[in-house]
């Protein structure tokens, strides 16, 4: 058995349960152990990297340093996380200069980076540690033609040359893993294209103006929904139907559903069983077509 | 029967391998006392230096005199010997090129005395005694040799014949040599016993790109027993280093240090393996990465370099 | 048994395949110095005291004539010399004269004559490096000028006659390359009587040229090269002639081999042994009509790449309009060969040949000139643009095709998704090029290349829409500016703004360019029927492994590197390898020819006597001393130093005295100093140190400066010359590079009483030698933490990288040197 | 332009951590073109704001609204054909300004969430009891007070707090 150290950040503990129970379910279910992290903190995202890189460096450090004194990789369900905690390994990896002085900083609250783990997306952990094969013959439900737009947010894929994920112009890690479930991963618009989600808290007109266009897109390529990593890509575009049909009295009723909880549906998890009451756009006519 | 030759041996400032390596003959000693009788050689025979002093000039047909000359004892012995002696072989790297003895040059009497009899952990010396040339004690004066300041190597204490450098020189040229001697083949003086080439022509390892990118230690690296170990980052005096000892020690993978002395064209053996080092360094980094230079291209001949010795801070 | 220091036998120098000339080196003569003083006209009399410089060099040993003069280069003075050569037995000549190296020159011509071997003369420098830049403290001046000449005199007795030799120059080159540049300068070449070999690795000749159909900026068509010298006799000079209409395979001395590349290098300038791999054709083009029997009944079709894969082709094909050899070729990748053989059987002049085979052709040539110039780089990595997967994305080389009135569209710009006409184009400039994830560099032709595809479409359908995405339009050729004003007349827009991306929009087949005009500062979706990307140009294909079978350098961005980029732009550092064209970096035609006929000169050059003389004045070594540590083959700035095996498994350092540039890298590196310099020993810079530092006369600590006889030296010459001034307890040792000096030579300088030592160089990118002001700098560090380690202020050394404009400079280093030593005291050697 | 002086300011990005590329930009554009926030608002455009960096005019790209739009979304970055590492350079131009006191509220609450409980989002009592009904694990304790040491270091809690706590 593969396991983790489960790195939760801060949204999805504090605001969407379900993606941690759906994502909890179904990498159980696949065989991965996930070891809660004692003490971890906030990953240091860009708004704290918009404060101070440094510090945002040295809080990103300090969670890894946690990995590695438990000798386990790190796995996030976030895309956040993901991205703030590759580009500090990475960087304190290659740069033994930025290193040193990281780890200066550490040494006050008694910690060293070493180096010696990674960090890896849980997407990286179903292809990787588990494989399409085996994740194929875990399906019971497969989720039946379901036209799903997939949108992996741009934290998963940029900057690609410290991300090194997929390519990042024409990825196609996140399309296999849907179409693995049995669903269709659907062409859209713009679908590499941020959903403004970071600039929510100090230009919410203009987030919501990007957020638009992501639903819009979608929508008019026929999606039956959204399918997103990052727990704030979902917050936005999800939360955001709400706005939007305040702000442009336009209503989709575009269903956004985190990934985890398409592959807990299709590895036979009841819908019961997860907390869909946490979304704002209902997604019965995707349960529907499921069947 | 030929009249037998005679033989000195004597033993200056060194660690006394160079007695040793006189053993290392092996049967060819038999050759040597079937030829020679041995007249002076301190650590085999019981001798004193009225014995010597009271020999004849030139008396002695060869003298294998090794160590450097460090104290006012060893200058009056290197002296003496070389007033008795016909032929006078500096025998060893501390007599041609003052070798780790020579090292002491970078540091003063003074500096020397303080740290081998008051700061060496393992010393105690509560009455701060230190070497006096002449010590009042109950039963009369002593009398110590005088400790120099400078080490000098034994040509540059008196005029000398032949030179088997080495620490110690290698067995079949002391072989060589004493064949020479013993058939009266004898080479122009100032000749050396060693061969004319560098180390690195009798050493098997394969040279690669010769270009130095890191100076490693010998334990930082995984060694493949095939590549140079300059190749390989290590630094090794090889090509500066005049051979003649088979390249043993790179046989038993372990880097030249340079007992050897310097090649037969070169008058500062450290100084030339620096600009080889140097014009083949990858980079300016590389030559930060030296940490100890003199200890590292001089082990061996820094009494015998151009500049000898360190200016002592005042 | 062997000797301790110093003397050894020397090593005879072998002449294998050569003739040596002039006296053969005769058993050192006593050495008779002839020491002449010139006054340079009586100016720096006033400054130098030359009667106690005459008298004190007449008490210098070995000194047995002195003169003095006005000039001693030319004229009466010369005079003097010669007549010291010839009637007083002077064999060694020692001249103080200003003038640099025009003096050295014309003296040693003057010397020779006289029967003296011109290597035995030492001219110095009392002007420039004394006497002006001293004139403040005359006495002191006179005092390090008596240093000087004592210098140059204890030198020139230690020097020894050099010879020349001969080596043979085979009057034949081969041109690798059949585009323009490569006829232009196999061409050139022929014409002047060498025998010429012009390969091209494809079946046709033409190169990019024939695909481009025409040049800017005079829309020519682009395959036409000058008139080959055998039409001279009927036509006037100045006409130019099509490739298929010039005659070109029929100028005498030319042999053309097609499918041909170059697998194998061997022997060396002037002589060289190439192997040459030659790929059937499967037609014979002696017996080939071009009757096109054979492309009718092939049933194979591939994409053409001539037409950028527009169109398709036969197996067996000839590329149109047509080129040299008017005969057809086999696709060898795509036939089938004996499974249908429907060639064979219609060809009427039985041309056709299944069964060649390749061949392996050797050739004998002096020099081998490179044109394999550039290719268009493959865009598809930049995926924003999606080339290679919309249709309609195409590249420039692509739209060339396209406007050619014989290619695959004749002449009308289409979609390639439906081969509609387009009438919206958009370009976008600098596509991997001038962008560091691809290509750094810009590729230089490309914006002319656009301006002149948006004029040509402008000229034959005006209501075509053309707009230019650009970051910089650059057009600095002569004309090219007014080929983009006529563009901007003829209606072609431009966007400042590089296009982030590509979209296609399936429901209309139409692209969208998005981009920023800057200008505006508003962002733009440019609709459009076909997007053109001016892709980079890139080295072509098999350039690395070619430049490694040629043993020459590529530079960082994978194209041929020149020598020099100013003085010897088709030269590479192997002697007797030139490059030409696009090779060496993206070109337009005019450039390209310009530099074909330089390389084709310098072959020419190289060659032209049949054989190439040289003075020996290289590197040599003593074998018997060699210890094959092999570091001296790899300092050498121009491989010249091999390993020769001794056949008893030892190996021995070998120079070749062609190649050798006698600059004294592997000198300055030899551990075991086995290597020597015949035209400056150890014994004779420890002479000259010695004489410089054994005369003081003044009141300022001695600081000796080795400068390298190019840069350094120009900067000595020039701080003099500017009337600058330093103190005169500077002295000057020449040496031929900074990369000769060794570690012990610093030492050494200080031994001998020197206070401070200064290393004068070339700039570490511009040494002329390459590297030896590089490795300099690095032994000059290593002494420094040497002398650090010695109790030694290592401030006493110093290297300073200078060129000739700044003799300001080395004035201000000579001072603060000075001024640095006085503040540090005496130094004491222990 | 007057009294400006661009390299002082050029310097000053190159020096710090994230800016250190900006130098290398020459204007081309592809950012502008790629930036979803440009497209949406002419409140933003990044290759503007690198050239006023480069031009020296620090107080118009310090001060103004500008640096905050960015998205981080690093579209740019990707793109950059002189491999301007943009959406980095955009936040050592908010650790400038921030350190100059330009500090929008939001980030300022972030600051506080970090200070206080070591995560960016407050954990309510609702989500707690929601948590517990479906099965999760209750969450494990933060370790602010190392948080709290970090900040200390690297005069986080001094550039954000500078009265004793009290947020600008």
């Amino acid at each position: 058995m593969t396991s983790y150290a489960l790195f939760l950040g801060c949204t999805i503990p504090a605001r969407q349960p379900h993606y941690e129970l759906a994502a909890r379910k179904a990498l159980t279910r696949l065989g991965i152990q996930l070891v809660d992290m004692e003490g971890a903190t906030c990953c240091a995202p860009p708004p704290l990297q918009s404060i101070d890189l440094e510090t945002s460096l040295a809080i990103a450090a300090y969670n890894i340093c946690l990995a590695e004194e438990a000798d386990l990789n790190i796995v996030t369900l976030c895309t956040g996380c993901f991205e703030s905690l590759t580009i500090a390994n990475r960087l304190l990896k290659e740069k033994p200069e930025l290193r040193e002085k990281v780890n200066k900083i550490l040494a006050n609250a008694g910690k060293e980076f070493r180096g010696t783990k990674e960090v890896r997306h849980y997407l990286q952990v179903l292809m990787d540690d588990i494989g399409i094969d085996r994740l194929k013959q875990s399906i019971v439900k497969p989720l039946n033609n379901l036209k799903v737009a997939a949108f992996s947010g741009c934290h998963l894929l940029r900057p690609s040359e410290l991300l090194r994920f997929d390519d990042p112009e024409r990825p196609r890690i996140f399309d296999t893993l849907i179409e693995a479930l049995g669903a269709k991963s659907i062409p859209y618009k713009n679908k590499l294209r941020c959903c403004g989600g970071l600039l929510r808290g100090y230009a919410d007109d203009v987030a919501l103006a990007i957020a638009r266009d992501k639903i819009v897109n979608a929508y008019n390529a026929g999606a039956d929904c959204i399918s997103t990593l990052c727990p704030f890509c979902f917050l936005t575009l999800d939360l955001g139907q709400m706005l939007i049909k305040a702000t442009y009295k336009e209503e989709y009723n575009m269903p956004i559903i985190h990934y985890a909880e398409l592959l807990s549906l299709s590895l036979g998890v009841e819908p019961k069983e997860l907390a869909l009451d946490f979304h704002k756009v209902k997604i019965d006519r995707v349960l529907e077509k499921i069947g | 029967m030929e009249k037998k030759l005679k033989f000195a041996f004597y033993w200056a400032a060194s660690c006394g391998g160079c007695e040793i390596a006189v053993l290392d003959i092996n049967e060819k000693i038999l050759d040597v006392v079937g030829k020679a009788d041995i007249v002076f050689w301190p650590v085999a025979m019981d001798i004193k230096y009225k014995d010597v002093e009271a020999m004849p000039d030139k008396s002695i047909d060869v003298c294998f005199f090794n160590g450097a000359i460090r104290t006012e004892e060893n200058e009056y012995m290197a002296k003496l010997l070389r007033q008795k002696s016909k032929v006078l072989v500096a025998f060893g790297s501390c007599a041609c090129d003052g070798c780790v003895v020579g090292l002491g040059n970078l540091w003063s009497r003074e500096k020397i005395f303080e740290r081998v009899y008051f700061e060496t952990p393992s010393t105690r010396n509560p009455q701060s005694v230190t070497p006096q040339t002449r010590v009042k004690v109950a039963r009369g004066e002593l009398e110590l040799p005088e400790f120099y300041d400078t080490v000098k190597t034994l040509a540059q204490t008196v005029d000398v014949d032949y030179f088997i450098s080495g620490c110690p020189p290698p067995v079949p040229r002391i072989i060589e040599a004493l064949d020479a001697i013993l058939n009266g083949k004898l080479p122009p003086k100032g000749s050396s016993f060693l061969l004319n080439k560098s180390v690195c022509d009798e050493c098997p390892r394969e040279k690669k790109d010769r270009k130095i990118t890191q100076v490693k230690r010998i334990y930082e690296i995984e060694d493949d027993f095939k590549t140079c170990f300059l190749d390989q980052g290590v630094i090794c005096m090889g090509p500066a280093t005049r051979g003649g000892c088979s390249a043993q020690c790179l046989k038993a993978n372990i880097p030249c240090t340079g007992c050897g002395g310097p090649a037969p064209r070169v008058t500062d053996q450290g100084a030339a393996m620096i600009s080889a080092f140097a014009s083949i360094a990858a980079d300016p980094k590389v030559i930060e990465q030296v940490v100890d230079p003199v200890g590292t291209f001089y082990k061996y001949s820094l009494a015998n370099s151009i500049l000898r010795r360190r200016v002592m801070p005042k | 048994m062997t000797a301790r220091k110093g003397s050894s036998k020397k090593s005879k120098g072998k002449g294998k395949g050569r003739k040596r000339r002039g006296a053969k080196v005769k058993a050192m003569e006593e050495a008779k110095v002839g020491v002449f003083l010139s006054d340079c006209g009586g100016q720096i009399a006033k400054i130098l005291d030359f009667e106690a410089l005459t008298n004190f060099v007449k008490t210098v040993q070995g000194v047995t004539f002195v003169a003095r003069a006005n000039e001693f280069w030319r004229g009466e003075g010369l005079k003097i010399i010669v007549d010291a050569v010839k009637t007083k037995k002077v064999n060694r000549v020692v001249v103080a004269e200003a003038v640099p190296k025009i003096s050295e020159v014309a003296i040693a011509k003057a010397v020779e004559e006289a029967g003296l071997n011109p290597h035995l003369v030492e001219v110095l420098d009392l002007k420039d490096h004394c006497a002006l830049p001293h004139r403040d403290t005359p006495k002191e001046a006179t005092e390090k000028a008596k240093a000087m000449l004592l210098a140059a005199i204890e030198k020139a007795r230690l020097l020894e006659p050099i010879e020349k030799t001969e080596f043979p120059a085979v009057k034949s080159v081969l041109v690798i390359g059949g585009g323009i540049a490569g006829m232009q300068a196999a061409e050139d070449l022929a014409d002047m009587g060498f025998q010429v070999h012009l390969i091209e690795k494809e079946p046709f000749l033409g190169g990019l040229a024939a695909k481009a159909v025409r040049f800017f900026p005079t829309d020519d068509c682009a395959i036409c090269i000058q008139s080959p010298a055998t039409d001279l006799k009927t036509v006037t000079q100045t006409s130019r002639k099509c490739v298929y209409r010039s005659g070109f395979s029929e100028i005498p001395n030319l042999n053309i081999l097609t499918n041909a590349k170059v697998v194998k290098v061997e022997g060396g300038p002037g002589n060289f042994k190439v192997t040459v791999e030659r790929k059937p054709r499967y037609v014979d083009e002696k017996k080939c009509v071009a009757c096109d029997l054979c492309t009718s009944v092939c049933p194979v079709e591939v994409p053409d790449e001539y037409n950028a894969k527009l169109t398709k082709r036969k197996a067996i094909y000839i590329n149109k309009p047509l080129v040299y050899p008017p005969a057809y070729a086999i696709d060898a990748k795509v036939c089938k060969f004996h499974e249908c053989a429907k060639c064979v059987e219609v060809c009427p002049t039985k041309a056709v040949n299944l069964d060649q085979k390749t061949e392996h052709v050797t050739l004998n040539v002096g020099g081998i000139i490179v044109a394999t110039g550039f290719r268009e780089y493959d865009p598809s990595v930049i995926k924003e643009y999606h080339y290679g997967e919309y249709p309609d994305v195409i590249t420039h080389l692509e739209l060339a095709r396209m406007l050619d009135a014989f290619g695959p569209t004749n002449g009308v710009p289409v979609r390639p998704s439906d081969r509609k006409p387009a009438k919206r184009i958009v370009f976008v400039q600098c596509v991997g090029s001038r962008d560091r994830r691809w290509n750094p560099y810009c590729s230089s032709i490309c914006c002319m290349i656009s301006l002149k595809h948006a004029t040509l479409i402008k000229e034959a359908y005006p209501d075509t829409d053309v707009t230019i995405c650009y970051i910089d339009i650059r057009t600095t050729g002569r004309e090219h500016e007014y080929y983009y004003e006529r563009a901007r007349e003829m209606g072609v827009k431009f966007v400042k703004g590089r296009p982030s991306e590509i979209i296609h929009d399936p429901a209309t087949n139409t692209l969208i360019v998005e981009v920023e005009d800057e200008l505006l500062r508003r962002l733009m979706e440019l609709e459009a029927d076909l997007v053109v990307l001016a892709a980079a140009m890139v080295p072509s294909e098999d350039t690395k492994e070619l430049a490694q079978i040629l043993g020459v350098e590529l530079d960082q961005d994978g194209f041929f590197k020149e020598y020099n980029a100013k003085l010897r732009p088709t030269e590479t550092k192997r002697r007797g390898i030139f490059i030409c064209g696009g090779a060496v970096f993206p070109k337009d035609a005019p450039t390209t020819s310009l530099h074909a006929h330089s390389a084709a000169v310098k072959a020419a050059k190289f060659l032209m006597n049949g054989k190439i003389t040289k003075d020996l004045k290289v590197a040599v070594v003593n074998e018997d001393y060699c210890g094959n540590c092999q570091f001296c083959p790899v300092t050498c700035p121009y491989g010249a130093i091999t390993l020769e095996p001794k056949g008893d498994g030892h190996f021995v350092a070998k120079v070749s005295e062609l190649i050798c540039e006698g600059c004294g890298v592997c000198v300055g590196t030899c551990p075991v100093g086995a290597i020597e310099l015949r035209h400056l020993k150890p014994s004779q810079i420890s002479a000259q140190m010695k004489a410089l530092l054994s005369v003081n006369g003044t009141s300022k600590p001695l600081v000796l400066a080795f400068s390298c006889s190019e840069c350094g030296h120009a900067a000595v010459d020039s701080s003099g010359m500017a009337m600058m001034s330093y103190p005169a307890n500077v002295r000057v040792l020449r040496v031929p590079c900074t990369g000769v000096i060794q570690v012990q030579h610093i030492l050494e300088a200080f031994k001998a009483g020197a206070q401070g030592v200064m290393v004068v160089g070339c700039k570490p990118d511009g040494c002329h030698y390459e590297v030896g002001s590089q490795k300099a700098q690095k032994k000059v560090e290593m002494a420094k933490m040497l002398l650090q380690a010695y109790g030694i202020e290592p401030e006493r050394l110093e290297m300073f990288n200078l060129v000739f404009i700044e003799g300001d400079k080395f004035a201000e280093a000579a001072k603060a040197m000075t001024e640095r030593v006085e503040r540090l005291g005496l130094l004491q050697l222990a | 332009m007057s009294g400006e002086k661009p390299l002082d300011f050029t310097k000053e990005i190159t020096s710090k951590l994230g800016g250190e590329t900006i130098a290398r930009c020459y204007q081309c554009g592809t950012c502008a073109s790629t930036c979803p926030v440009t497209r949406t608002t002419e409140r933003y455009n990044p290759r503007q704001i690198i050239r006023l960096a480069l031009l020296g005019q620090r107080d118009e790209v310090l001060k103004g609204d500008s640096i905050w739009l960015c998205a981080s979304c690093y579209n740019c970055q990707e793109r950059c054909p002189q491999k301007v590492e943009i959406a980095d350079v955009i936040y050592a131009l908010r650790n400038i300004a921030i350190r100059e006191g330009n500090i929008p509220a939001i980030y300022t609450e972030f600051a506080n969430g970090l200070m206080s409980e070591g995560r960016l989002a407050p954990i309510s009592k609702f989500l707690e009891k929601k948590r517990a009904d479906y099965g999760l694990p209750p969450l494990k304790p933060t370790g602010v007070e190392a948080i709290k040491k970090i900040l200390a270091a690297t005069g986080f809690d001094k550039i954000m707090f500078k009265k004793e706590g009290t947020p600008q």
